[in-house]
């Protein structure tokens, strides 16, 4: 069991904020193709890899990144703060 | 001793911290003259303070999103770095989230180091990271509809002088 | 007229003027809350503070004098300058003179603009010309003696990259 | 007649920080020659031009600048303000 969390445009294009997810995927790429699979909402949310950044744990990372041990893993837009 | 007093007395005004995330606005003039005591060794102090925009007269207002058990931490690890390339004797960030109307501050960086050339560039390294690096997300609500505001590819260039 | 009336509302107490020389002590937030009042498009506000350091320990007091017909107008020009070519929306620099401690504010300088790389530009350009272009002579009075403080050579090449 | 104003350690050196001074001098460098003539504390002050700045009617200039018109003269060293 993975937290799975989503924010800004990510979050309104899958509906939800966060969702618990029940998955063997071993890096964050597998976890997309999972996620993709389920619904057209999130195949349209991650249509585009390279519009989206990825954190696991709260650490940015890339969607190679292994998920051995991960507990949450958050999917945004490049970030517009300052 | 004396020096925990006085830092004990910071933390119970609520404004001790070197990091803050808050939906509160912030006085930065008071921020400036909090940072400056106690420390020692300080010749030049710099702020950027960043406010709500509104150029086409039409922003109702700014929606900021973060991403609450990440933001603090990383804002903290780019603010461990400046303190420590540049020097500095004191450092403060402070950045909001929450709804903000046109004109108000949205986030203020400050630095404080021997010479001006170390404050400028440390608050110039820490706005850059905070801009692409920082979990927020600015959404635009204006009279014409909502959007996201969308990264520049120039923030991103920015980083790259670092 | 509005305007009119704000503006001389603003120097009845006596903080109005873009450009100050003065003797006194000033309030550094009270001046970023009186820049960014009034003017439009600001989405930055950088500033910097100069504070007399006190290094070793043994400076009793540092003396600043200055050039009264030439400093007000030769700042005042840089700050023309500073204006048009980053387009700030509103601009101010505090320069002190006489006798100051260690760790009193020596002066100031605030720019706004659009956006962060003006604010911050103008700033430093600002700095940079106050510090090798405008009359100001400062005397470190310590324990060993009293000395003219030298300009840098670093100070002057600062000026090349503008 | 022309009013000669001295700042900081060129003040201290000659003693007193402005005179009204009778001079033929055409450019900032005669002026500077028949001060430097007068007593050993303005050759001393004068010593090393390279240390000092000029401004004529409060404007920086150079040494070979002209005197025509010139109301006020100010020597100072190379200023420190910021």
């Amino acid at each position: 069991m993975i937290e799975v969390v989503y924010f800004a445009w990510v979050r309104e294009r899958i509906g939800l904020p966060r969702e618990r997810v029940e998955t063997t995927a071993r890096t964050v790429a597998e976890l997309v193709e999972e996620l993709k699979a389920r619904e057209e909402r999130y195949a349209l949310a991650f249509s585009d890899l390279s519009a989206l950044r990825v954190a696991v744990d709260q650490e940015l990372t890339g969607f190679d990144a292994s998920l051995a041990g991960a507990r949450e893993v958050a999917f945004f837009p490049p970030m517009t703060g300052g | 001793m004396q020096e925990a007093v006085k830092n004990r007395g910071r933390e119970e005004q609520g404004a001790g911290e070197r990091v803050r995330v808050q939906r509160e606005d912030f006085d930065p003039g008071r921020e400036l003259d909090m940072l400056a005591r106690g420390a020692t060794d300080i010749g030049a102090v710099v702020s950027f303070t960043g406010v709500v925009r509104d150029l086409p007269g039409t922003l109702h207002y700014m929606e900021i999103e973060h991403y609450p058990a990440m933001t603090a931490p990383a804002i903290e690890a780019m603010v461990a770095e400046a303190v420590g390339r540049w020097r500095l004797g004191a450092c403060r960030v402070i950045h909001r989230y929450g709804r903000l109307k046109p004109g108000e501050r949205i986030m203020m960086v400050a630095t404080a180091a021997p010479h001006r050339v170390a404050a400028f560039e440390a608050a110039q390294f820490l706005m850059d990271y905070l801009k692409s690096r920082a979990p927020f997300w600015k959404k635009e609500v204006a009279a014409e509809g909502a959007r996201w505001v969308e990264a520049r590819d120039a923030d991103e260039d920015a980083l790259k002088r670092w």
